[in-house]
């Protein structure tokens, strides 16, 4: 059995799905963002392996942005964290309901 | 290289399984870490030894350690832990997990229904990375600057409050702000950033 | 001689506007002066036109004025022009001569009316009305003095509008008119679609010569135009509106629903012969409702205790008899009874126009009695009426005209003894009822106290027109008698000649029966009701079920109400607020419940959301699968 | 050019620390400048700066659009966080840091500009939308729109890789290039699957829509604003010119894939507004159902651009004057959400409800509107390509769309309630040009009803520059 | 040139009215009255002067064309034939008597009152002489929203209900016209390399069977819904009842009658061979319409709501005579539209100074008013017999044609729609018994006869009608030399036996 970007591929999609089951299952707000990073760790490992697969710097370069891209939205989000658990003493998005229909 | 791209995978499906499962979220932070040094290595098994120091770096220093700021700042522990398990019951996650598997299985079996090549394992070093990264993509990159700093003001405009130790925080964020317009070329406010969550 | 024509009409019309639009504001005797003035100005046009007629027969038998083209679109062109030939004649000077009586009348009866304006407004309207329908040179135009009268009929017979019944009355009247008008109407499109035009003359020219006899379409044409007339006629079985006509003014009775408008059918069917003739089927058909609605309305005519509905069923009957003479191709003799019946009748009317004002408004016979030595005048003109109503042989004008009908009804190549013997009972039944008015009125004790004696106004006209009842049948003598044919020597420049039977016995004979049967009515009657007997006749127990029936017209209301009236409420009240609007309603709601549902997956919850996406990515992916 | 986009940013930043008014007039000034700059480069158009940007006519028109738009929200920002007396300075850089990402987008072909460009403007927006922290809505919405902006980029990112594996290029010509040499590979479809979740999520397709209405609620009026309008041009941009690229209309699956999103899109939207009292999240719902009728313009290729376009300029002046109407009917304490606020609005201040009005007029489409013309050249569009089951579900979703619309317009024109005016804390001048500039607004959506030659024309020009 | 001034004026003159409304209501009102009668003279005057011409056989009177949309081939396109020319005098006419008899109802917010009636009357005259039909269909909504405001906000208690149906119910029809006109547009684009909305040239589109069906009932469907044909007529009853005297004397008396408009104009010589393809259902759904509304109208107890009825009944003629595809049916149904127009406006009219009197529209609290108000009595009889076809009033003649047009086709038909006649007999009548005969009702205070300016408008419309009705002629010269003549092909009868 050889490596195939294929196989890389495979290993990207289940942590990725992964990731998307701790965002559905978890009612954290803090667990759904450790989700979502676990999932954009993932579409990075897709890049990179894709970057190797023709042999290009590309793949490296956009793990880069995506790097940063986290760290940017992971900020931001913590700040939101932090503001909830202020206001409303709990990390359940559950109670996050004030907004509806 | 194969055996080390299938150990370091198979670890790394098994802490971030570990990870969306776990019930304190320290335990999930440290899961994760682990999750991302495994990656970290696959990342090597590719060729790939640049992203790999980054993927450590930042992913694994930066923002774990970040995750870990606030659980510790909001005090996140025993009860939150006890918070969890009551809601993670089954009837919860089942009915999204196996909507996820699904999604899954359908992917795998696509990407399996493809013709699979052999993938050569090429290194591509840093330093072709970087002469591409501030060749071509040099506006990206600026660009990119930008996203850190809106990423930063936003945090930094959101989080303000009357708590002083998220105060020390958005310090710095406004002091990395002030920089910027002080004629910092936007790449190195991109690369202080990461700095400062070291 | 042709530019007099328009003024007929015109003058009851200029009537009719001055009074509508400044009528309230004129003084009484300018209104009575303008509303039976114009009429009576039309009737001496009449006059002077027919004797210029009669001196000097115009070219074609006919004048004709053209006063403008109506319309004129494709193929139809329709213009509005007048037309006086002999049988036109006839009807206008009955219309403007008895119409002008009849005015006069009323400018006394009713004096006392607050509506004085509007009534003779509308009575002018009904003359012009009437005078466009029988002067009119198309059908179209004749349609629209149909119509018009209809309209004027019912406005008239509505006048006291404040009682509820009367208004109904009046819109059972228009309603059951419109249905023979519709079918007149129908009758009109056939005909134009056969023929091409609709001008009277065109009709009758082109008809022999585009229909065979009997063929499926002439069969249909003159069965609506039939029907169309039955309406107007009040024939059976659209008869029921005439009884409950006589909710109107007196005047009115005896102008439109015994005088004029009701006789219109007679004037359609006999305006048409060419095309009747062409159909057999249709005259037979015509003869038979002409017969069966005799008999009908006189039994039901013997029942009625209120003194207008007595007369109005004896029209009813009256003009069966003219439907008869029609059907059986006597069509000079169906309108010379038009003719005599439009005087007596009309005055039968008037008379008891004075009586029922002189007993404070009282309609029943029951309560009359005795007023022989009270109203002498009027008793003495109501006797003339009635004498000529039940036909008596010689003395009267009903006698020449309704002998004349008995004879064909048997001896015209369309008669047959079936109808002879119908139209005997009824003479019999006739005479019956006659003597009983006469009897129950005017002889036995007085019930009412009289409350003032008839203005002269109103008696004048009476004794004219009782003179007319009397002497209008001699100009008409049967063929054995005198041979006096100057009626229906008249009437044949237009009409065709009756068609008779050969071998035939002899007309005494039938002359002789015919006077038997109305002395043998007389006689009855006089038995059963002379006296206290008439009351006991009232009262017997036994006859109480069959009075009942020939009391309520043999039931033919409450059959309609049945049949029509009853289902067409119920349809209209369980559909009031419009079954498909219940669909779109419908629709509105699915879509707000469907708002409902979706609204649900919009409940605020960050996870569902997730699964939302999810839910897409899984569609897309399982899409690909698939295809 | 893109250069000089980038330096009016960088410059407005230096203004930080002045007042806010003279950052607004500042960022006014500059914007102007744009927007005159590339009136004049239009003749050296199309510029590309490879590899990732390319300026051609489309992506100035995009960009036009997104810059005038932005004008407008930041007039309506000012009354707005004025009155709220909170401290705007990091508002205006993240609103024009959210405004470069957009434009980004527009000029991109190729997925990292793509990429950078949508995150820029979805950082830039957590924060926006969340940005009166002390509403619990607004942290609520931002948390909500945060979570989900985040999993979309995952999977838009995660699709990007399929595609870049399989293509072994990420510029959007060079995708189509090996595309045409190997046929379109399962793995690119669902490569491709994956990046419409992302853009799906961002223009609030259905079924990625239900994060709209509450983003649209919790947000301040003037972010609403800019979401509805800024945003999702800039996606729609580089969707078209992905789309376009690509040919992905000629791709049966991806045509069924979108056909049912619009359809989806027509009905959910319009179906959700139906009942809906609160008038931001109608104006979500409305929109969720307007990009289902864009959808249509998309889906019929490149006859259809220059009605998107169109259309895209129509409903942003509609969306903008509907949104500047809330704004200033906004208290300190609330935005003016509630379809009872509005009740008899006519009678008290009859030029907001006419503006109000001729918006909600042109979101339906009546004549007399640029609704009208828009809804006219979409269904031209889709007609010419015999979409016939796109045209007659958007002529039905249309007619159901009337009813909500209608309703408010007759809660406008209702008996008016006995209810204080709201006072006015700024010094009149600025009430005055923000509804003068609304009344352009609304003067703009008459012009363009009844004589849209002149854009349109405009626009073929434009399109042509490639 | 005239025709952009007829319409300019309107315009103007309604926002002038809003305003000059600030300042005095009174003003408003008389620039309303001087605008609409300005609109009514122009094209009267014109046309008198140019009578001769016209009488012969020149098709086109009047054109106008400038370019709009140059880029899809719209053009501001006006054109005015002798049909048109017609209606427009009646829009105009009808105009008029509404700004009078707004002239007390309407007593808050009269300069927007004003503006709407005004600009709904240009959309309305704009739809009688576009003749491209994106300037059509763009006319066809713009009468459509200020009538919608009209019903919306001075109507009666229910009016927002019935705002929204007429508005949902209109607008959905006109969607489905724009969506066949644009396929209609790309047909003819491709069939000629020439795209355009102009009617001329799409006269000479051939259209094949499904597709030509097709785009036609995109036509018809809108037009049957404002005309309107059972079973989409619910918006009428409600728009009708709920809204002002004056919006309901224009909707019944125009509105209804573009329905009409747009059948004759675009549809039948569009679409010769699918028009005739469809004529026997489409008859048989106008008498559907004639017995159906006659049924309902006589079940009502609301006057507005019953006279609304009877317009359902009065346009299933015009559907019937439409589809007859002969001379004397289309002159019929040109006819109709008159004399509809004019004698449902005088009764809805009349609903409204009875509901000004009496406040309110049930019949059955009504009774015997022809005690209190002779005059008003008279008239009302003149149009309810209007109403029930009576000869010598318009309505007969209208009638007559359009059932003598269709009896050669379709016999069948025809009877059942003269049984339409009885039926309008029958509710005709009740409105005359129930409202104006019997007891008069024991109200507080005696209703007042009518006043000078009704008398006006009242006087207005039965000279109108009973002219109709006794002289019909230059209605159709005006109609046929412009109509039939050239250039006007006739769908061959699909039905005939």
């Amino acid at each position: 059995m050889t490596d195939s970007a294929h196989m890389v591929l495979m290993v990207a999609t289940v942590l990725f799905g992964l990731g998307l089951i701790g965002v559905l299952t978890r009612k954290n707000v803090v667990f759904m963002l450790i989700s979502v990073e676990i999932m954009l760790n993932a579409a990075g490992l897709a890049f990179v392996a894709a970057g190797s697969k023709w042999q290009q710097p590309d793949g490296q370069v956009m793990f880069l942005f995506i790097l940063a891209m986290a760290a940017a939205e992971v900020s931001v989000g913590l700040a939101l964290v932090l503001q909830i658990y202020h206001q409303h003493k709990t990390m359940d998005v559950e109670d996050l309901k004030e907004l509806r229909d | 290289m194969s055996t080390l791209f299938y150990i370091s995978s198979i670890v790394a499906v098994a802490s971030t399984v570990m990870v969306i499962t776990r019930y304190h979220p320290v335990h999930a932070l440290l899961y994760l870490a682990v999750s991302f040094l495994s990656v970290g290595m696959i990342f090597l098994s590719l060729g790939a030894p640049f992203v790999a120091a980054l993927e450590i770096i930042v992913y694994a220093g930066a923002i774990i350690v970040l995750f870990i700021f606030v659980v510790m700042m909001l005090n996140l522990g025993r009860e939150t832990a006890q918070q969890e398990k009551e809601w993670l019951q089954p009837k919860v996650w089942v009915v999204p997990s196996i909507l996820v598997l699904i999604l899954l299985v359908e992917m795998i079996i696509l990407l399996f229904s493809d013709n699979k090549d052999i993938m050569r394992i090429s290194v591509v070093d840093p330093r072709k990375v970087a002469l591409s990264l501030y060749g071509e993509y040099i506006i990206a990159v600026e660009l990119t600057g930008f996203l850190l700093m809106a990423g930063i003001v936003g945090a930094a405009h959101i989080g303000k409050h009357k708590r002083s130790s998220l105060h020390r925080f958005l310090q710095n964020g406004e002091n990395g702000n002030g920089k910027a317009h002080t004629g910092v070329p936007p790449e190195q406010v991109s690369n202080e950033q990461t700095v400062l969550h070291d | 001689m042709n530019q007099l024509l328009a003024y007929i009409p015109a003058f009851p019309l200029i009537g009719f506007l001055i009074l509508s639009l400044f009528g309230r504001k004129l003084p009484k005797p300018v209104i009575a002066t303008i509303g039976a003035g114009t009429v009576c100005i039309a009737a001496i046009i009449t006059i002077v036109l027919g004797v210029s007629f009669l001196q000097t027969p115009p070219a074609g038998g006919a004048f004709h004025q053209l006063l403008w083209s109506w319309f004129k679109v494709g193929k139809l062109s329709i213009d509005i022009s007048l037309q006086v030939d002999a049988l036109t004649l006839v009807f206008i000077f009955i219309i403007t001569f008895v119409g002008a009586l009849i005015h006069i009348y009323s400018t006394f009866f009713m004096w006392h009316d607050g509506d004085y304006a509007r009534f003779f407004a509308s009575m002018n309207l009904f003359v012009c009305a009437m005078l466009l329908l029988v002067m009119a040179d198309n059908l179209v135009l004749l349609y629209l003095g149909w119509e018009g009268v209809g309209l004027c009929s019912y406005l008239l017979i509505g006048f006291w509008y404040e009682v509820p019944s009367n208004c109904r009355a009046a819109n059972k009247a228009f309603l059951i008119t419109r249905i023979g008008d519709t079918a007149l109407l129908i009758g009109l499109f056939l005909l134009f679609r056969e023929l091409g035009t609709l001008n009277i003359q065109g009709i009758l020219q082109q008809a022999p010569a585009h229909f065979t006899t009997g063929s499926a379409n002439i069969v249909l044409i003159t069965i609506l135009l039939m029907i169309g007339g039955m309406g107007k006629s009040a024939q059976m079985p659209l008869q029921t509106w005439l009884p409950d006509a006589m909710a109107g003014p007196s005047p009115v009775s005896a102008l439109i629903h015994a005088a004029t408008m009701v006789t219109a059918g007679v004037y359609l069917i006999a305006r048409m012969h060419g095309l009747f003739q062409l159909s057999p089927v249709t005259m037979t058909i015509v003869a038979i409702i002409g017969a069966c609605t005799l008999l009908v309305a006189g039994c039901s005519a013997l029942a009625q205790t209120d003194i207008k509905r007595i007369l109005a069923y004896s029209t009813i009957s009256q003009i069966g008899y003219m439907f008869l003479a029609l059907g059986v191709g006597a069509w000079s003799a169906a309108i010379f009874h038009f003719f005599t019946h439009a005087f007596f009748k009309a005055l039968l009317f008037l008379a008891a126009g004075v009586v029922i004002e002189a007993l404070h408004h009282e309609h029943n016979i029951f309560m009359m009695g005795g007023l022989r030595k009270r109203m002498p005048i009027v008793f003495v003109t109501f006797l003339a009426g009635a004498a000529a109503l039940s036909a008596l042989p010689l003395v009267s004008a009903g006698f020449f005209s309704k002998d004349a009908i008995l004879w064909y009804s048997w001896s015209a190549a369309n008669g047959n003894v079936f109808l002879w013997l119908m139209a005997l009972a009824g003479a019999f039944i006739t005479a019956l009822y006659s003597t009983r008015l006469m009897l129950v009125v005017f002889w036995g004790e007085p019930k009412t106290p009289v409350h003032e004696a008839p203005a002269q106004g109103m008696i004048i006209p009476l004794i004219v027109l009782a003179f007319f009842s009397v002497t209008a049948g001699f100009i008409e003598w049967p063929h054995n008698m005198m041979h006096l044919t100057l009626f229906s020597d008249h009437v044949q420049k237009v009409l065709p000649e009756t068609i008779m039977k050969a071998y035939l016995p002899s007309e005494w004979f039938f002359q002789a029966i015919a006077a038997l049967v109305t002395g043998a009515g007389i006689y009855l009657g006089y038995t059963m009701y002379y006296g206290k007997a008439g009351v006991r006749w009232q009262q017997s127990p036994g006859l109480a079920s069959t009075r009942e029936f020939l009391f309520s017209g043999w039931k033919f209301d409450q059959l309609y109400n049945f049949i029509f009236v009853k289902p067409f409420l119920f349809l209209t009240r369980i559909n009031k607020s419009d079954v498909i609007d219940r669909m779109y309603n419908g629709i509105a709601q699915g879509s707000l419940r469907l708002s409902n549902w979706f609204s649900v997956s919009q409940n605020g919850s960050l996870r569902l959301y997730i699964v939302g996406v999810l839910a897409g990515i899984l569609f897309i992916i399982t899409l690909q699968l698939l295809l | 050019m893109v250069l000089a986009m980038a330096a009016v940013v960088v410059i407005l930043l230096i203004a930080f620390r002045a007042s806010h008014t003279v950052i607004q007039v500042t960022g006014f000034v500059m914007m102007c400048g744009v927007v005159l700059a590339m009136w004049f480069v239009r003749d050296t158009l199309p510029r590309e700066i490879p590899p990732l940007l390319v300026v051609d006519g489309m992506a100035a028109l995009f960009t036009g659009l997104i810059i005038f738009s932005v004008l407008v929200v930041g007039l309506l920002s000012y009354i707005y966080f004025e009155e709220r007396e909170e401290n705007p300075k990091e508002y205006y850089i993240l609103l024009f840091l959210a405004t470069l990402g957009s434009a980004i987008l527009t000029i991109s072909r190729h997925f990292v500009s793509f990429f950078i460009g949508l995150e820029l403007l979805s950082v830039s927006l957590y924060a926006l939308i969340a940005y009166l922290r002390n509403r619990n809505n607004a942290v609520e919405a931002g948390v909500k729109y945060l979570v989900l902006a985040a999993l979309s980029s995952a999977f838009l990112l995660f699709g990007m890789a399929l595609i870049y594996m399989e293509t072994g290029s990420m510029e959007f010509t060079a995708i189509a290039k090996a595309l045409d040499a190997g046929g379109a590979s399962v793995l690119f479809i669902m490569g491709l699957g994956l990046i419409v979740v992302a853009i799906g999520f961002k223009l609030a397709l259905v079924p990625f829509h239900l994060w709209a209405a509450d983003v649209y609620q919790g947000a301040p009026a003037p972010v609403t604003a800019f979401i509805a309008t800024v945003s999702k041009i800039g996606v729609f941009a580089v969707l078209v010119r992905f789309a376009l690229a690509i040919h992905l209309q000629q791709n049966t699956l991806a045509v069924t894939i979108f056909t049912v999103i619009a359809i989806a899109c027509m009905i959910v939207g319009n179906v959700l507004a139906l009942m809906q009292q609160n008038v931001k999240r109608l104006l979500a719902y409305s929109s969720i159902a307007h990009f289902g009728y864009l959808l249509v313009a998309f889906l019929s290729g490149n006859a259809g651009v220059g009605a998107g376009v169109f259309y895209l300029l129509a409903y942003s002046i509609t969306l903008l004057a509907a949104f500047g109407i809330i704004t200033l009917l906004s208290t300190r304490r609330r935005d003016a959400d509630e379809l009872s606020g509005y009740r008899g609005l006519f009678w008290r201040s009859p030029l907001m409800a006419a503006i109000f009005t001729v918006a909600l007029f042109s979101l339906a489409g009546i004549p007399l509107t640029a609704g009208f013309p828009a809804k006219f050249f979409i269904l031209t569009a889709g007609v010419q390509q015999h979409m016939w089951l796109l045209a007659v579900v958007l002529v039905l979703t249309s007619v159901m769309g009337l009813f909500y619309y209608l309703r408010i317009i007759s809660t406008l024109f209702a008996a008016p309630p006995i209810t204080p005016l709201k006072e006015r804390t700024l010094h009149p001048f600025f009430y005055f040009a923000t509804t003068a500039s609304l009344v352009v607004l609304m003067v703009l959506l008459g012009y363009l009803g009844v004589y849209p030659s002149f854009i349109v024309e405009n626009v073929r020009e434009f399109l042509l520059i490639h | 040139m005239i025709l952009v001034l007829m319409i300019g004026i309107l315009l103007l003159g309604g926002i002038a009215c809003w305003l000059v409304a600030q300042r005095s209501a009174m003003a408003a009102r008389y620039v309303a009255l001087i605008a609409v009668i300005m609109a009514f003279v122009i094209p009267l005057g014109w046309f008198i002067q140019n009578k001769p011409a016209i009488t012969g056989a020149n098709k086109w009177l009047v054109q106008y064309q400038a370019n709009w949309i140059p880029a899809f081939g719209i053009s501001f396109h006006l054109a005015m034939d002798g049909l048109s020319f017609l209606l427009i005098q009646l829009t105009f006419l009808l105009g008029v008597l509404a700004v009078l008899c707004s002239w007390n109802e309407i007593r808050e917010r009269s300069g927007f009152y004003f503006f709407n009636l005004l600009w709904t009357l240009a959309g309305i005259a704009g739809v009688f002489v576009a003749m491209d039909l994106f300037l059509f269909y763009f006319f066809w909504e713009v009468m459509l929203v200020p009538m919608y405001f009209l019903i919306a906000i001075w109507g009666d208690f229910n009016r927002r209900y019935a705002a929204y149906k007429f508005f949902i119910f209109t607008q959905t029809g006109g969607l489905l016209m724009l969506l066949a006109i644009l396929a209609l547009y790309f047909i003819h684009g491709q069939q000629t390399g020439n795209y355009t909305f102009d009617y001329f040239a799409l006269l000479n589109t051939t259209l094949g069977g499904a597709t030509g069906r097709w785009i036609m009932l995109g036509f018809l469907i809108a037009f049957v819904i404002k005309l309107p044909m059972v079973p989409l007529h619910n918006w009428l009853p409600d728009a009708h009842s709920e809204a002002p005297t004056a919006g309901s004397l224009i909707l019944a008396g125009l509105l209804l009658k573009t329905g009409a408009y747009g059948i004759l104009r675009f549809v039948l010589p569009l679409f010769p061979q699918a028009s005739a393809a469809i004529a026997w259902w489409a008859m048989l759904l106008g008498v559907v319409g004639i017995v159906y509304g006659a049924l309902l109208a006589f079940a009502q107890t609301d006057l507005k709501r019953l006279i609304a009825y009877t317009s359902v009944s009065h346009m299933g003629f015009v559907l019937l005579g439409a589809f007859a595809f002969n001379e004397i049916a289309l002159q019929g149904v040109v006819m109709q539209l008159l004399t509809h127009g004019v004698s449902t406006g005088a009764l809805f009219v009349m609903a409204g100074m009875l509901k000004e009197r009496l406040h309110t529209r049930d019949i059955n609290q009504m009774g015997g008013l022809w005690t209190a108000m002779p005059q008003m009595g008279g008239l009302a009889l003149v149009f309810v017999m209007a109403s029930l076809g009576l000869p010598l009033l318009g309505n007969f003649i209208a009638e007559f044609l359009i059932l003598m047009g269709s009896f050669p086709v379709n016999p069948v038909l025809t009877v059942i729609a003269s049984v339409g006649l009885v039926l309008a007999a029958l509710y005709s009548l009740r409105i005359a018994q129930k409202v104006f005969m019997g007891q008069l009702q024991v109200v507080s205070e005696r209703p007042a006869d009518l006043s000078a300016r009704e008398w006006i408008i009242m006087a207005c419309l039965t000279a109108a009608i009973i002219c109709l009705g006794l002289y019909p002629q230059p209605v159709f010269d005006l109609v046929k030399g412009a109509f039939f003549v050239t250039g006007y092909q006739l769908p061959v009868a699909g039905v005939s036996n």
